[in-house]
């Protein structure tokens, strides 16, 4: 038989397992030295309160608020992989599915350090949660960033439990392929799964059903996020368009950064065999679409402040383009509209290195998109008495960096103890050996 | 499934495990098995296999859905009756010239309380369900090969008296290996 | 073993930027702000990081006794002398605070009173004669950051012993009563006193009373 | 209001009181906290309850009335006090007497050569050395500020003693006006300026809702005038002034002629004047030789123009003022006596410019006699030198070598509360308490006798400046019998007859020595009154009087207006400005630092300028077509230089300033000051030559030429406000004066035009456009008028405000990025340009709206709306996500970024009425809930709702506003002058389309239509947008 045999899938998905390259203890010292320099950056703030990062009244959100959002539309994409192309049956999502699922699972992690961060008495952060005190006080469930707390909290139950449970009769491969003590602790990850009859028949019936429900979830979490800004009064957020607008964008950036992260994967762990090429044009086409809604719906936002004969509206988005953060217009719509068309190119869309540049590009411009709502919008309010120039400091910086070392130590980590590839799945997609077949063949 | 140590140990045998290389003959296995009348069986795969599932279970859904469906609402009850009550709670506050309890904005906390726990009831009832965490199948008839690259059919409480024909048809129908039975010697046509 | 080195290179780069952080600590600081104008306040460890409503400063710790400079028989006074509460806390019906008496007033019956072998009171004389106040201990402390007046409950009905305990019980009063906002609160929901005053208006008084610019300030 | 035992109460409750500064930022620990009460306590005293004192505000030489709040022996705040003719005004600068008294920076104690001393011991080597400079033939010299009332007399009396050459002057000060006034008059005060029934105020460069002297009552007056309702006109403001200062921002036709040449086009308005009216007199001979056109031509201004502005000044009662800094040229007097002349002839001289209610600055020295002290000084004939409250090293040009001659004197003695620029190393330092710890009174305004008393005790080792010089008296002229007081100028004058009318003013005649015999200063306070003021009064009892002036504030008398015959002899020679091709250098005064003697404190540093919304620094305002070729950016500073020196600062584009013209501020450039005055911007007055105006001597601020360029480094300089102008956006929006005196009252609906968003008819013709119903209020809601009409933009309910509600200040690095703390900002649109330039100021605040979007998006509920309309905030709550400060379109919330610091001694003016916030939290205006709540209780106590008498000027801001511009009340009361105001046809809701239903309303500013200015509502500006950060 040619290709990939289920013992092959096995033994090639578990190689890259706890036994760490110079490479890779290389990538992970640098995801750790951002994640301290993060770290350090935070203490700072914590001591000396939020005026260390650049924020410049009305401009009280900023980088922070930026990177929370592209986390968490990061995250979209994984779960948009794992189960929205599940329900439709999509084949060429079992190479990458779990590998965009960790990847949406740590940057919800992530996403949900910025909240804490970003806030002005972090040690107060526990005032967002309902829970009974004896000040008989409840919260606002009337509030955006309430339903935020909510949609973002649930995602990341939601997600992670889905993820568990792919893994479950991976875990219990690598449970079977190892001994001693590794294999006791992946005992108790897998729950003692066996993959019996029984077993598989609740489990795909389960997995459907979380399939099923994360895909309206993924979907309400980045527009509960777009409602930060959208029930705002604020001109340049106050808009209806954005949930569609931000959960295609979270989509097109989420699908950009599961190329930028496995493209490096698939080569270092050597699992060509399993993502292909074919994989990474899918997700350039998907990102191609995402990228179109995204660009209609600037251009519609654009269309619409004009129409509407809105002074505010219409003075924020001219603002936006020759004011102060005209760079950050030029670089979001360089990286969002025009860099992806590139891959509207078959040669350029299965050509590894165009592949890789275009989906940084695209998590650059999806980051600065973010950047340009935030910051330019509060920058440019009703009273001109309120026009400012905001610039983030160090501070915000090493706190955005840190959290890709954050984000990275995970993913590292994740990659040497977990099956990158979804050893059942794939070998679902394999044609069994048959008895018949090698009777036919024998003859 | 799960490890149950026999009731009337003195009348049965250790469990029988027999190993596939074959889909077919996996297949071919079950159905003989069925077809004698033995049903108390597990088929281990290392990944779903709809033909097992169809063969075994004759297309009745899992009652897992049932789980899914209180979960949601149970879930959709709990988010608005708590955020209602806890808005109540405080009856003086009109933040924004907004009512206490008003609808548009609860719908959200409803929609992700209805995910939410109807997520948690689907793991929940998949845990019952599969009965996990276990410790796994009696120590004689686990195989890691199950999670690799072979089938495999256990038949547990097995009878001494039908041991040798359970034997037999998993040795026909294609097994590379059949053990267990309290028979220590390996039964089984290894097929090239 | 093989992985050691690996790991060394990676604790070395994570400690190396920790420590290079540390070093940058002093100059950040001074950049964060200008000295003059901002103090940085958060201590990191805890127990900033933790709830602190249970440390509130309400006073002197719940029901325990209290060391204070005089020790003062509030007993003596109420149920062997008759005094009334606000004889000494006069400003209690008139104004936010309740007083605490003057010492002249004190003074107004122990000038006629003996102290011989009643040393607490020459520790009166000698402040009174010093003209230095008594520094006496705040047993019921609210936070800064409350606005409590004493007149609006009192005229409102309520009774000294409501938040204070039997203080005509005690000898030198400690504290009885938590002084936490649930607790304040308990009240405000519900106390007879709103019912008797306002009558048909006390549905609005309730209301008011739930304001949280009736205390905060 | 008792004094008996002050000292004793105030002692104690100061010791409890510092325990009291509150704060969110409680220690985890149980902290043990003392409770002290008062050994003996005064029947008035309550604590917790606030006591209010009358005394008399010292920031300037003007002497307004100043209510100081007592708490817990602390004053807390100071806010004007209605019984004074001062009307309950105070200014911006007043409040700095607060911060003043609290300033860490005070000396603790009397030095000697910077080493702490006992006063025993500097008094008697003080004495010695007087003895000794006597002894030696040297003078004996006294260089100080203006002094009034009681220190004046004992100064005068001591004088007489000791033989004190005595010198009295302000850097900003009144040498030009009462030279001016004696050439007119011959009269030795300076008139009174009427504006109140002025349908036209032309002033030449006076900055008199600003800097002047006497500001309080020009406010009142313009109030008056620009009201429609007060008169049922507007009075129209013509400016001939150089540069667009915060005065003739307010002007409707700003008119600068080229400089130099500001006394020649009043001279030929005089004469256009003068020959519309057909005056005849001797006077005519005055302008007989005027050439009308050839001032026009010389000066820029078309003579159609200054024939429309005669016209104006002829038609209606109008008033002619003179001053500022246009007047500070060599040609200042006159310039002033011109002025004086188009008074006369447009007949305002007794309706107008009065004289009766006259300023009495006491003695008035000029700028020329301060530099033959210094001459002298210097050449070493100076044994003992007295400094007093002037600043000469900062304040006088470098070429008049100050610090040298003050080096030069034997023993040196300042009377200072805090280190300044003229400190030498061998000063003695007599630390004199504040304003508001001080006995004395003052007589500045005719007939107006204002009492200082104090208000609390300093907790430091100071003096008053009248029990020193009793001390001197005693020890150096207890020769009671020498019976000499040297009669001031302005005695001399009031009893020098005067033609037509009778002398008006009862000015106390010294019948008799005061001597030195008194206990101290109060006691010497106290006699005086007794002696010289009661006898004016009548009555029964002096102790009665006394009791009853100490409550008031002090005893006013209404003098009659009166008239003043012209006298003038020649008409003034008009030197103009040196010949230049360089434009010419305008030093003016900061709003808020005056002459620089407000600079160590930290809100006079921090509140923006009016015009520009810097701070902490100095600026250069050039044209925005000098900017241009300059090629300066947003950030880039400029070189200012002239032949006498130069200076490097940041620099704003002004619409206001010609290309002519170059302006720099006053104020800052301190080489030596506090902590918070030290070492910011440039001191322009080094860039002036030693010149005066011959007439009188003054120092001619205006009479250099100076040429400016583009300098290496980054400016410091930052605007609060972002953009120049309203980018067409009807947020500080106008209507004609013709509208608003048509529509006085509300009939006919609001004549406001404002930028509306079509809504579908099918709502509505149906009235319903709201989601969800307007929240109900059982009993108050709150609101606020805020009339733009009279606004001047002087800040002083910024400054309010920050003082009431413990609002921190946030230094000038953290300004600059914009974290300023205040939460009133003074919004200025500069819409216009030429000669209607059309500057707009706007105080913007939490609008507490109905409807707030803040509201909805908090997440914890720190900020809701209560039953009383108000918008509240619970600090303690607060998370600090800040979506609130995002979703407010008025962006009236504050973030505090950091815990800012109140250093030692300044966190005792914390009001212990309001918390003071932590890091991370969000605060905005409260619309003053402590005042509302005590408003509330105490009208609770009789079972009523406070009425509206009780509101209308309870918020610090509105209690501050000098103009009167802010209305607070219940609105819900249909018969509250706030509700009445709401209805006014000029109300209109900031950003209404929103549909936040606001608490505040604004009425829109009246404007003369006769120029660019559009008269179609907020579309007005005619500028371009563009940013405006320079």
């Amino acid at each position: 038989m040619k290709g990939p045999t289920y013992s092959s899938v096995n033994r090639d998905v578990l190689a890259p397992l706890f036994t760490p390259s110079a490479a890779y203890m290389g990538a992970l010292s640098l995801a750790l030295a951002a994640l301290a320099w993060g770290g350090y950056c935070w203490a700072i703030q914590l001591i000396h309160g939020l005026g260390v990062a650049g924020y410049r009244p009305p401009v009280f959100w900023g980088v922070y608020i930026t990177t929370f959002v592209f986390w968490v539309g990061i995250g979209h994409a994984g779960t948009l992989i794992s189960a929205v192309l599940f329900l439709t049956r999509s084949r060429w999502r079992t190479g990458i599915y779990r590998a965009a699922e960790a990847m949406t699972i740590f940057a919800v992690m992530t996403a949900a350090l910025f909240p804490a961060i970003h806030v002005g008495r972090a040690w107060y952060a526990y005032f967002l949660f309902p829970y009974p005190n004896q000040r008989q006080l409840w919260v606002n469930f009337k509030s955006p960033l309430m339903w935020d707390v909510f949609a973002v909290s649930t995602y990341f139950t939601v997600s992670t439990v889905f993820f568990f449970i792919g893994l479950i009769p991976d875990m219990a491969a690598v449970r079977d392929s190892t001994r001693g003590y590794t294999q006791k602790l992946y005992a108790a990850m897998c729950l003692g799964w066996r993959g019996t009859d029984r077993q598989w028949r609740h489990y795909m019936a389960a997995y459907g059903f979380f399939a099923a429900l994360a895909t309206p979830l993924v979907l309400s979490v980045h527009s509960v996020v777009s409602w930060d800004f959208a029930m705002a009064q604020t001109p340049g957020w106050h808009s209806t368009i954005f949930p569609p607008y931000f959960v295609a964008g979270a989509i097109f950036s989420g699908c950009a950064m599961v190329i930028t992260l496995m493209l490096p994967l698939t080569k270092v762990f050597k699992l060509e065999d399993y993502i292909h090429v074919w994989h990474f044009e899918h997700l350039a086409k998907l990102c191609l679409f995402t990228g179109g809604i995204l660009t209609y719906a600037y251009a519609t936002e654009y269309f619409i402040a004009w129409y509407s004969d809105n002074m505010y509206e219409w003075g924020t988005f001219v603002d936006r383009v020759v004011g102060n953060y005209w760079w950050v217009f030029a670089t979001m719509v360089f990286c969002n509209c025009i860099a992806p068309l590139a891959w509207y190119f078959k040669k350029v869309r299965t050509n590894y290195l165009w592949l890789f540049v275009i989906s940084v590009l695209i998590n650059v411009g999806m980051w600065f998109e973010r950047y340009n709502i935030i910051a330019s919008s509060l920058a440019h309010s009703f009273d001109p008495a309120g026009w400012v120039y905001y610039v983030p400091t160090y501070i915000e910086w090493g706190i955005m960096l840190g959290s890709f070392g954050w984000f990275f130590t995970w993913f590292l980590l994740f990659a040497k103890i977990m099956p990158s590839v979804a050893i059942a799945e794939v070998k679902e997609m394999m044609r069994p050996p048959l008895k018949s077949d090698e009777e036919v063949a024998a003859k | 499934m799960s490890v149950s140590v026999p009731v009337e140990a003195a009348a049965s045998v250790a469990p029988i495990k027999a190993v596939y290389k074959h889909l077919d003959c996996l297949v071919t296995g079950i159905h003989d098995l069925k077809q004698a009348g033995f049903r108390d069986i597990h088929v281990m795969t290392p990944f779903p296999r709809h033909e097992v599932e169809e063969l075994i279970y004759e297309g009745e859904p899992s009652p897992v859905r049932w789980f899914t469906l209180f979960g949601a609402l149970f879930g959709a009850t709990m988010a608005f009756t708590m955020t209602a009550l806890m808005s109540a709670n405080w009856p003086m506050i009109m933040p924004g010239g907004k009512p206490l309890v008003s609808i548009p904005p609860f719908i959200v906390i409803t929609f992700e309380g209805t995910i939410l726990w109807a997520s948690m009831f689907t793991f929940m009832g998949l845990l019952l369900l599969c009965r996990l965490p276990a410790r796994g199948l009696p120590k004689e008839v686990e195989d890691p090969r199950f999670s690799n690259d072979h089938f495999g059919i256990v038949v547990e409480r097995v009878g001494a008296q039908d041991a040798s024909k359970i034997k037999s048809i998993l040795a026909h129908s294609g097994a590379i290996e059949v053990s267990g039975g309290g028979d220590d010697a390996a039964h089984g046509a290894h097929h090239g | 073993m093989r992985h050691l080195p690996g790991t060394f290179l990676v604790l070395a780069v994570f400690g190396a930027t920790l420590g290079s952080s540390g070093c940058a600590t002093e100059a950040a600081a001074e950049n964060a702000a200008e000295a003059a104008f901002t103090r940085g306040t958060k201590n990191l460890l805890p127990p900033e990081l933790f709830d602190r409503e249970l440390v509130v400063a309400v006073g002197q710790p719940l029901d325990e006794p209290i060391e204070q400079p005089i020790v003062f028989p509030h007993d003596r006074h109420v149920q062997t002398l008759g005094m009334d509460c606000q004889y000494c806390h006069s400003s209690a019906r008139k104004g936010t605070h309740a007083g605490v008496p003057p010492t002249q007033l004190c003074m107004g019956c122990h000038n006629l009173v003996p102290t011989e072998g009643r040393p607490e009171l020459d520790k009166l004389k000698d402040f009174y004669a010093r003209n230095e106040p008594i520094p006496w201990v705040k047993v019921h402390d609210l936070p800064d950051f409350v606005y409590f007046s004493h007149k609006r409950h009192v005229t409102g009905g309520v009774q000294c012993q409501e938040c204070h305990g039997q203080v005509q019980e005690m000898g030198v009063a400690q504290r009885v009563a938590t002084l936490e906002m649930g607790w304040c609160l308990d009240c405000h929901a519900q106390h007879d006193s709103i019912d008797e005053n306002y009558g048909t208006k006390a549905e609005l008084r309730r209301a008011e009373l739930k304001d949280c610019y009736t205390c905060h300030k | 209001m008792a004094t008996m035992n002050r000292r004793d109460f105030l002692r104690n409750a100061a010791v409890a009181g510092s325990a009291t500064a509150a704060a969110c930022t409680y220690d985890p620990k149980v902290p043990v906290e003392n409770v002290l009460p008062y050994v003996n306590q005064d029947d008035d005293v309550l604590p917790g309850t606030a006591q209010y004192f009358a005394t008399t505000c010292t920031a300037c030489a003007s002497a307004c009335g100043m209510l100081a709040r007592v708490k817990e022996g602390r004053a807390v705040f100071v806010e004007g006090n209605p019984d004074h003719p001062s009307g309950g005004r105070l200014c911006t600068r007043g409040h700095m007497v607060l911060t003043e008294t609290y300033n860490p920076d005070r000396f603790d104690g009397p030095l000697n050569a910077g080493k702490p001393t006992t006063w025993d011991e500097a008094l008697a080597g003080i004495q010695q050395a007087v003895t000794q400079a006597r002894a030696d033939g040297k003078a004996v010299a006294w260089l100080g500020q203006y002094r009034t009332g009681s220190l004046r007399r004992l100064l005068d009396e001591l004088g007489a003693g000791i033989g004190l050459r005595r010198v009295h002057w302000e850097a900003l000060g009144a040498e030009t006006l009462l030279a001016a006034s004696r050439a007119a008059f011959n009269k030795d005060a300076i008139p009174s300026f009427d504006l109140a029934d002025a349908h036209t105020i032309v002033s030449f460069g006076m900055d008199f809702l600003s800097t002047s002297l006497d500001t309080m009552h020009f406010i009142d007056g313009w109030s008056q005038a620009r009201d429609p309702q007060h008169g049922g006109f507007v009075a129209r403001f013509v400016a001939f002034e150089p540069r667009v200062g915060a005065t003739s921002a307010q002007a409707d036709n700003f008119l600068p002629p080229t400089p130099g040449t500001e006394a020649l086009v009043a001279m030929a308005l005089a004469r256009l004047v003068h020959d519309k009216v057909k005056y005849s007199g001797p006077a005519s001979a005055l302008v007989g030789a005027v050439d009308v056109a050839a001032a026009a031509q010389a000066s820029g201004i078309p003579l159609e123009k200054l024939e429309q502005v005669a016209g104006w000044i002829t038609e209606a009662p109008s008033v002619v003022l003179p001053g500022g800094h246009a007047n500070a040229s060599v040609d200042g007097t006159a310039l002033a006596i011109a002025t004086f002349l188009i008074n006369e002839f447009a007949g305002n001289v007794g309706r107008s410019v009065v004289f009766g209610r006259e300023l009495q600055l006491g003695q008035v020295n000029s700028y020329t006699e301060v530099k033959a002290l210094l001459d002298d000084a210097r050449a070493g004939r100076v044994g003992v030198l007295f400094v007093d409250g002037v600043n000469p090293v900062y304040n006088l040009p470098a070429a008049d070598k100050a610090g040298e001659a003050l080096d030069a004197v034997g023993t040196l003695v300042h009377f200072a509360r805090e280190i300044d620029d003229s400190l030498r190393p061998a000063s003695i330092v007599l630390p004199t308490g504040s304003g508001l710890e001080d006995w004395g009174d003052a007589e500045v305004v005719a007939g107006v006798h204002s009492i200082l008393q104090p208000a609390m005790l300093s907790g430091r080792d100071t003096r008053a400046l009248g029990d020193v010089l009793l001390a001197f008296g005693k020890a150096l002229a207890p020769a009671a019998a020498a019976p000499a007081v040297v009669p001031a100028p302005t005695d001399a004058a009031a009893k020098a007859p005067v033609e037509g009318e009778p002398v008006a003013a009862p000015v106390p005649t010294p019948s008799s020595r005061m001597g030195f015999d008194h206990a101290d200063f109060a006691a010497y306070v106290k006699a005086r009154w007794e002696r010289e003021i009661y006898p004016l009064a009548g009555g029964t009892s002096f102790a009665r009087f006394w009791v009853e002036s100490l409550q008031r504030g002090g005893f006013f008398q209404e003098l009659p207006k009166a008239r003043a015959g012209l006298v003038l002899a020649a008409a003034p020679t008009v030197t103009g400005l040196a010949a230049g091709s360089d434009p010419a250098l305008v030093v003016f005064p900061h709003p808020h630092l005056a002459d620089g003697r407000h600079a160590n404190q930290p809100w006079a540093q921090e509140l923006p300028d009016t015009l520009t919304s810097f701070s902490w620094t100095t600026w250069v305002e050039i044209s925005p077509a000098t900017a241009r070729n300059l090629g300066l950016g947003e950030t880039d500073k400029v070189k200012v230089r002239t032949e006498h020196g130069e200076l490097e600062a940041g620099y704003f584009a002004s619409p206001g300033v010609p290309d002519n013209v170059i302006a720099v501020n006053l104020g800052n450039g301190h080489e030596q000051m506090g902590r918070y005055g030290t070492g910011r911007g440039a001191n322009p007055v080094r860039l002036l030559p030693s010149a005066a105006d011959p007439l009188s001597g003054a120092l001619a601020y205006y009479s250099a030429r100076a040429s400016v360029s583009r300098a290496v480094g980054e400016s410091d300089a930052f605007a609060q406000i972002g953009n120049l102008d309203q980018d067409g956006r009807p947020i500080a929006n106008i209507v004609t004066v013709a509208e608003a005196v048509e529509h006085v009252e509300g009939k006919a609906g609001s004549i406001v035009h404002l930028h509306e968003i079509p809504m579908d008819e099918r709502l509505t013709s149906t009235g319903i456009t709201d989601m969800y119903p307007e929240p109900q209020h059982p009993t108050y809601r709150f609101g606020m008028a805020i009339d733009t009409n009279v606004c001047t933009g002087c800040m002083a309910c910024v400054v309010a405000c920050n003082l009431e509600n413990n609002v921190p200040f946030v230094g000038p690095d953290q300004s600059r990025r914009g974290r300023m703390m205040s939460w009133i900002r003074m919004d200025r649109f500069w819409e216009g340009e030429g000669e209607h330039q059309d500057v707009r100021h706007m105080p913007s605040l939490c609008q507490h709206c109905a409807h707030a979007p803040c509201e909805g998006v908090c997440p914890v509920l720190a900020t809701y709306h209560n039953l009383d309309g108000l918008n509240a905030m619970i600090y303690n709550r607060c998370v600090g996500t800040r979506y609130c400060a995002n979703n407010c379109p008025y962006t009236a919330r504050r973030f505090n970024f950091h815990s800012w610091q109140w250093p030692e001694s300044m966190h005792l003016m914390l009001n212990p009425d309001v918390s003071s916030r932590e890091m991370g939290v969000m605060e905005k205006c409260t619309f003053c809930v402590q005042r509302i709540r005590g408003v509330k209780d105490t009208w609770r106590d009789v079972g009523e709702t406070a009425p509206d008498s009780a509101l209308q000027k309870l918020t610090a801001c509105a209690s501050a506003c000098p103009s009167g511009a802010i209305t607070f009340g219940n609105a819900k009361d249909a018969d509250s002058l706030v509700a009445k105001k709401w209805q006014s046809p000029r109300a209109y809701t900031l950003l209404g389309e929103l549909n936040t239903k606001p608490g505040i309303r604004y009425l829109a500013r009246a404007r003369f239509s006769d120029g660019a200015v559009s008269d179609a509502g907020g579309h007005g500006g005619t500028a371009p947008a563009h940013h405006e950060e320079g």
